[in-house]
């Protein structure tokens, strides 16, 4: 019974433990993805792959930061609000003259800046309600992008390193894809293994053990606002590209919501100190292939809500299934 | 005596020829020396029946509203405003308000009629094509319905294959139905789109598969307009808003100074002859705000 | 003896693979006080929970007052007289206390909630309890010893035949416990049964008529405290022997570690002290004398406002937790639940938590980063575990407290701040603690610890200070303490016996 | 030392505490009504503060029965949803040749049967996560109204008791005022003197404490819900009477992000266990009096949002401050 000695499998209940993490939705996008490969015959096509991944590669690099924020045990709605005003200061720095690369940087810093300094700020240094300010910053985001750009759609066409970030190839395959991955496994590995990755699950887990051992609770507060305005920062560059012009008006509307179901189908929760990147691409996973399969299957649009949100409610019912 | 205060009440100026409308308007009526103010519902009708209850509330003289929804919301506001001897004017339909003095309409049948005989004759008439329209409301509608009966009547042997709809009707919910319908059908020939936004994200779809189908929009916006630049976009036609605002301004002051007589009926004009953008003529596109003065009415 | 009020036989409880309880009994009669004792982990909460309708048994019977009993819930329990206080208080943060003293049985008048009743019922209950608490005040503004009592109030609020107090006393000052007690004197006159949970010796042998006793599970039997003495009630729980129980061995001081000289800060003011490596202080205070708060401020979580801290004969400004762990200073604070572990994590996770604070910004947190804390940090401590990858929130208290000694120890420190170290801990356990820390002041560690149980301070200690007010009001050599002064000190008699001579001050 | 008597003035404390609560955004509220009242002619006119207070009417009602909710430690997304399903419910009804006072009553009592049995079952009984669930509910229902109603919106011109209930007025005050007015009442007492209203309290507080007090957590839990469900149905009828039509498209689009921010500048927080009608008032007050004050100075509806987000933020600030 005074057994302190290390076990002889240590992967053993580790694996079983991610497993029955992530079977839940998992074995729902499993069971989606044989479903749709067998009723539908354009389903498994390269072109039809690629054009589920391209769709949704904003949609990923948006949930990856805001994993960080919902394991923290926050919550960010104003990602989609910064998608768009991303996309609008791009477009505003590109006319005012300045060459696509640095403007693609300057956009990301300044996203980051905002929303690190705004929403980190006033929730980590401010100790303010992290619903109410990103609530706050929703509509103030939206309403700069609106000011900035008086509600038009501004053309970056003239400028093709945009359109390659977020339309272009590398050997055939989708740069926004690679972009992806690469924001996944950079956000993967960092809360894995870097000491600020492991802080964020403390501070999310109990925030008062994490600050008297020693971790700067509000540091790790700002940086995960910071990090989610980052890769907002990064998929408005992406979207722009993707279509050529700011969407001040529309542009990423709604994906504060779409991304937060992402990262909880994920295995997050809002308890916090859970969820991991691999969960949230399984989460993105998920309602890309499903709202690819309603489209493909021919649903008519308004049967797509109901759709959507049944199938939410059962990957979640398998979820419990396999919990209990 | 006070000059005559018009209360414009716009749907959502943040759309581009809606607001293209509502400056136009302003602008004609500022030269008549009519004062006006401007609210915006930003799409919330419920806001919208508030803010006409607000400028009755302020007692101005006329009012010009562009329902931000379904207009049977409005009619309890617009009676209360009647009765309250405000004049009232509309872009677009106010059905069931019968006291409307002047109507403004959107040439949605004419943008319908065009785009159908367009894509007729570019795909000669035989294929399959597919439609991106957006949410069903009547001002909309009247969009696809007058597109289908152009179809039928002008080539009955196109295939309408697929109808979607983008909701919101922008080119980020527009790409990917499109990026969907070519793969679902790999004959298709042309896109229709109901508005620019979707064009242009129907375009990029199309480019980015590398296929060859023919993708037209609607309204002569910015959007639509870079996708014909960038040779994406094979045509979308001009709604003319400056048009309609101008021409109703004009009508509203002749009525105020007393220079026309108030109908007794409601009169409806709309504007015609749509010039089409495509790559021949796209040289001479203006936007909207470089084809009047834009007093910046907010 | 009068017939048995409530009995339980061959209970066996099981969560997944664990087996909290294996064949547990106990007999309880009307107008007992019976001790329920064991190591942590033996099963003591469970069989407890069980007896109070919140667990369901897989197996056994229960019988109140000669019926069976069959699917007890906790409302079921209430209403039949059954009262639980539970280890860890159990309150709604953000109500009243009056109303976490009714919960679940407000008073009603014409269906509205008698407001008027309540507070004047949680004032009676309060009374009983000889507690001066505001029954309008809210739970989330009393320190966790205010909370327990308020638990214990809930517990007693509807008069029960039987009372299940887990562990009421841990959190408990000298005071409270009193009142406590003579509550249950006062109960048990009345005929009410009581079962207590506690790790104090003193109270069981003290306290009890009879004391039943559990190890892994298994029922071990039930004496009457008279017929019995401490060794052979230890011997039951540990089924071994406790010898040196202390652990105390003389090492011999060596440079100073540790001196403070005039520091404050809110409510601890102009505190001196002198600590050097190998050498161990105590530190004696009532609730709220600031023994926590003296603790908080060298390991930086509220740094001082004046004064000096030197560290190694150098002066140091310790600002934050994490510094404090860079220059070598551990710190166990007092609510191992809420403010030192993460208990949705592992135990090899939990262990490397403290060492993360220490490390540099770029440091790689690999599978063996934690593993090397745990094995390093838990060396010695006995944790129990089937694990390490075990989530800490299965484990028993003691073993919980000592993953948080392990966490510290992990981080390799020159000195240790530790905030009542063994709550809740039982006396195999504690002792597997005394014994490591002999181990380390042999190895030149400075220590100090802050304690409610002046036992442990005289036991394990060389100096003893003590607070009163914020303020270090005598410092005595622990071979020379006796309860009695340091009790005389904590309670700032000495200010009554300064003050009496100048009454023409006042 | 043995003092247990009550105090003197039991009220005392409780006042102190209770205007601690709310006098963050009360403070703000009464700020801003008295730079409104000083600034803009307008804003004091009878007109316009029942106009104020009609436009807001729906929001009171649908925040009042998110409040049971989010006291209760949960959350409901699909509040807007339900409402304009309500709607559409309404008029299916009433076309369908059912008299408007029976309809009325069937719309109410089946909103709050879908909301309890699904957002309730689920999360009460099925130990869903309340965020996904509601979300999918969310989705689900705007799904299910645009269905029914293809997406088009039908009169209720012709039932003039759904008109006086929307618009309505009795000697000369508006019904749906008076209607928001009762609901909060109820609200209020319901939440402070009974049996249930307190058992939300504790569940939001400590569940393991109520259930192991006698509460039955499911059951409270799975009311919440259903409660807000019934407010939803209510404000449904009031919205259509209001609109003289059904609105399956965008109506209440947005609405339950516009109540949570009004409940959580109440002073209820989603730790639980906080929270009182009167304070929802206040918070929908603000809301209200700020969007109105915003009309009022011609503030352009491109910067409502700003404007709106930068207030938001101000008040929550200073209840910050207030608090410490
Ligand atoms: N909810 C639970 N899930 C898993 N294991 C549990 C749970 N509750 C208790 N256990 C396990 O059951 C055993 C008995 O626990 P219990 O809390 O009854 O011990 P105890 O005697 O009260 O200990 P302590 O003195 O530390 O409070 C322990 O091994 C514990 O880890
Ligand atoms: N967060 C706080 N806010 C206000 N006062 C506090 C706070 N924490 C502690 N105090 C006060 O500081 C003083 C010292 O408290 P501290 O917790 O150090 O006492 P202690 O001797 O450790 O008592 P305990 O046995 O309860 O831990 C007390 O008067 C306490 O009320
Ligand atoms: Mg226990
Ligand atoms: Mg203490």
């Amino acid at each position: 019974m005074t057994d302190t000695s290390l076990p002889a499998t240590p992967t053993g209940p580790r694996l079983a433990e991610r497993l029955r993490r992530h079977i839940g939705v998992g074995a729902a996008l499993v069971i989606l993805i044989a479903y749709l490969s067998l009723t539908q015959d354009n389903f498994l096509r390269y072109s039809n792959i690629m054009n589920i991944l391209r769709t949704n590669s904003v949609l990923f690099v948006v949930s990856t930061g805001l994993t960080f924020v919902i394991v923290s045990r926050g919550l960010d709605l104003s990602v989609g609000s910064m998608t768009a005003l991303g996309g609008v200061l791009l477009a505003a720095l590109l006319n005012a003259g300045i060459p696509a690369w640095p403007a693609i940087g300057l956009t990301v810093m300044l996203c980051t800046l905002l929303g690190g300094l705004i929403n980190g700020g006033l929730i980590a240094y401010g100790g303010f309600n992290f619903f109410v300010v990103t609530l706050a910053m929703l509509q103030l985001l939206r309403g700069a992008a609106l000011v900035m750009s008086n509600g038009i759609p501004e053309s970056t066409f003239g400028w093709p390193a945009v359109q390659w970030i977020g339309d272009g190839q590398i050997a055939g395959f989708p740069v926004p894809v690679l972009i992806a991955i690469l924001t996944g496994l950079i956000g993967y590995a960092v809360m894995r293994w870097t000491k600020f990755g492991r802080s964020v699950y403390a501070v999310g887990g109990n925030e008062t053990a994490a600050g008297l051992a020693g971790i700067d609770v509000r540091r790790v507060r700002f940086a995960v606002y910071a990090i989610a305005a980052l890769c907002a920062g990064i998929a408005a560059v992406m979207l722009t590209g993707r279509l050529t012009s700011s969407q001040p008006v529309s542009g990423a509307a709604g994906l504060e919501l779409s991304a937060a179901a992402a990262v909880l189908l994920g295995g997050a929760s809002f308890a916090g100190g859970a969820g991991t990147v691999a969960g949230t691409a399984i989460g993105v996973l998920f309602l890309a292939v499903l709202a690819n399969g309603i489209t493909l299957a021919g649903v008519p649009s308004y049967w797509q809500g109901i759709a959507t949100g049944l199938v939410l409610i059962a990957a979640i019912a398998l979820d419990r299934l396999r919990k209990t | 005596q006070d000059a005559p205060v018009v209360g414009i009440l716009g749907a959502n100026y943040a759309i581009e020829s809606a607001r293209a409308q509502y400056e136009a308007l302003a602008a004609g009526l500022k030269e008549q020396g009519i004062e006006f103010r401007f609210l915006d519902a930003q799409l919330d009708i419920n806001r919208q029946v508030s803010q006409i209850d607000q400028f009755v509330n302020e007692g101005v003289d006329a009012i010009v509203v562009n329902v931000a929804g379904d207009p049977n919301a409005v009619l309890g506001p617009l009676n209360r405003a009647e009765e309250a001897g405000v004049m009232v004017f509309s872009i677009g339909a106010t059905p069931g308000f019968e006291a409307t003095l002047v109507q403004a309409d959107l040439p949605s049948e004419e943008l319908g009629r065009l785009s159908g005989e367009y894509i007729c004759a570019e795909t000669g008439g035989t294929g399959q094509i597919a439609m991106i329209e957006a949410i069903d409301i009547p001002v909309l509608a009247a969009r696809w319905d007058s597109f289908t009966t152009a179809i039928e009547a002008n080539c009955p042997a196109l295939d309408i294959v697929a109808r979607e709809r983008a909701i919101p009707d922008d080119a980020a919910t527009a790409r990917p139905i499109a990026e969907n319908l070519l793969t679902r059908f790999p004959e298709i020939k042309a896109i229709w789109t109901m508005g620019d936004g979707p064009a242009l994200g129907a375009a990029l779809a199309v480019k980015s598969a590398g296929r060859d189908v023919i993708v037209t929009g609607l309204n002569g916006e910015e959007q639509g307009a870079q996708g014909v630049q960038q040779g994406v976009v094979d045509a979308t036609w001009d709604m003319l808003p400056v048009q309609i605002g101008y021409q109703l301004s004009q009508k509203i002051a002749a009525i105020l100074k007393g220079e026309a007589e108030a109908p007794s009926e409601t009169e409806v004009f709309t504007v015609t002859d749509l010039p089409i953008w495509s790559a021949e003529t796209i040289a001479d596109w203006k936007a909207y705000d470089d084809r009047i003065d834009y007093p910046g009415i907010q | 003896m009068t017939a048995a009020l409530f009995t339980a036989r061959g209970i066996r409880r099981t969560f997944g693979p664990t087996v909290a309880l294996a064949d547990a009994e106990i007999t309880l009669y009307p107008g007992e006080v019976h001790a329920i004792m064991g190591e942590n982990g033996s099963g003591k909460s469970t069989l407890l929970s069980i007896l109070s309708g919140a667990l369901e048994p897989d197996e056994g019977q229960l019988t109140y007052k000669g019926q069976g009993l069959s699917r007890l819930t906790s409302a079921s329990a209430r209403d039949q007289g059954i009262a639980v206080v539970q280890q860890e208080p159990q309150l709604s943060p953000d109500l009243t206390v009056a109303e976490n003293i009714l919960l679940g049985r407000l008073p009603t008048r014409l269906g509205r909630i008698d407001w008027p009743r309540v507070y004047a019922r949680a004032g009676e209950v309060l009374a009983e309890l000889d507690l001066d608490l505001d029954p309008l005040s809210k739970v989330s503004t009393l320190s966790i010893g205010r909370r327990q009592m308020v638990e214990i109030a809930k517990g007693i609020a509807d008069a029960p035949n039987v009372l299940l107090l887990d562990e009421a006393t841990s959190s408990l000052d000298e005071a409270d416990t009193n009142r406590l007690f003579a509550l249950v004197d006062r109960l048990k006159a009345r005929g009410t049964a009581i079962a207590f949970v506690s790790h104090r010796m003193s109270e069981v042998t003290e306290r009890a008529d009879r004391a039943t006793v559990l190890r892994d599970g298994h029922y071990i039997g039930t004496t009457r405290i008279d017929e019995t003495d401490e060794h052979s009630l230890v011997a039951m729980m540990v089924g071994r022997d406790l010898k040196s129980y202390w652990h105390k061995v003389p090492v011999e001081p060596g440079e100073d570690l540790l001196t403070l000289t005039g520091v404050s800060r809110n409510t601890l003011s102009d505190l001196n002290m002198r600590l050097r490596s190998g050498e161990i202080i105590g530190l004696a205070g009532l609730v709220g004398s600031g023994r926590s708060a003296l603790l908080r401020t060298i390991a930086g979580v509220r740094p001082a406002s004046t004064g000096e801290v030197r560290l190694n004969g150098t002066p140091v400004q310790i600002t934050s937790p994490g510094q404090a762990r860079r220059l070598g200073i551990g710190y166990v604070p007092e609510d191992r639940k809420a403010e030192g572990l993460v208990m949705g994590w592992s135990l090899l996770q939990n262990a490397s938590l403290s060492k993360l604070g220490q490390s540099g910004p770029f440091a790689m947190i690999t599978r063996a980063f934690d593993r090397a804390a745990y094995t390093h940090g838990a060396e010695g401590l006995g944790i129990k575990t089937h694990t390490p990858e075990q989530a800490v929130s299965e484990l028993s208290g003691g073993n919980q407290q000592k993953v948080v000694i392990a966490r510290e120890l992990a981080t390799g420190p020159r000195l240790l701040l530790l905030d009542e170290p063994t709550r809740g801990v039982d006396v195999g356990a504690k002792e597997d603690i005394y014994a490591q820390i002999s181990t380390l002041v042999q190895g030149g560690m400075g220590l100090i610890i802050a304690s409610s149980e002046l036992q442990e301070l005289m036991g394990v200690c060389d100096r003893i200070l003590v607070l009163f007010q914020g303020r270090i009001v005598a410092e005595i050599p622990a071979a020379e303490a006796t309860e009695q002064s340091l009790a005389y000190w904590a309670s700032g008699a000495h200010e009554i016996a300064d003050t009496a001579p100048q009454p023409e001050q006042i």
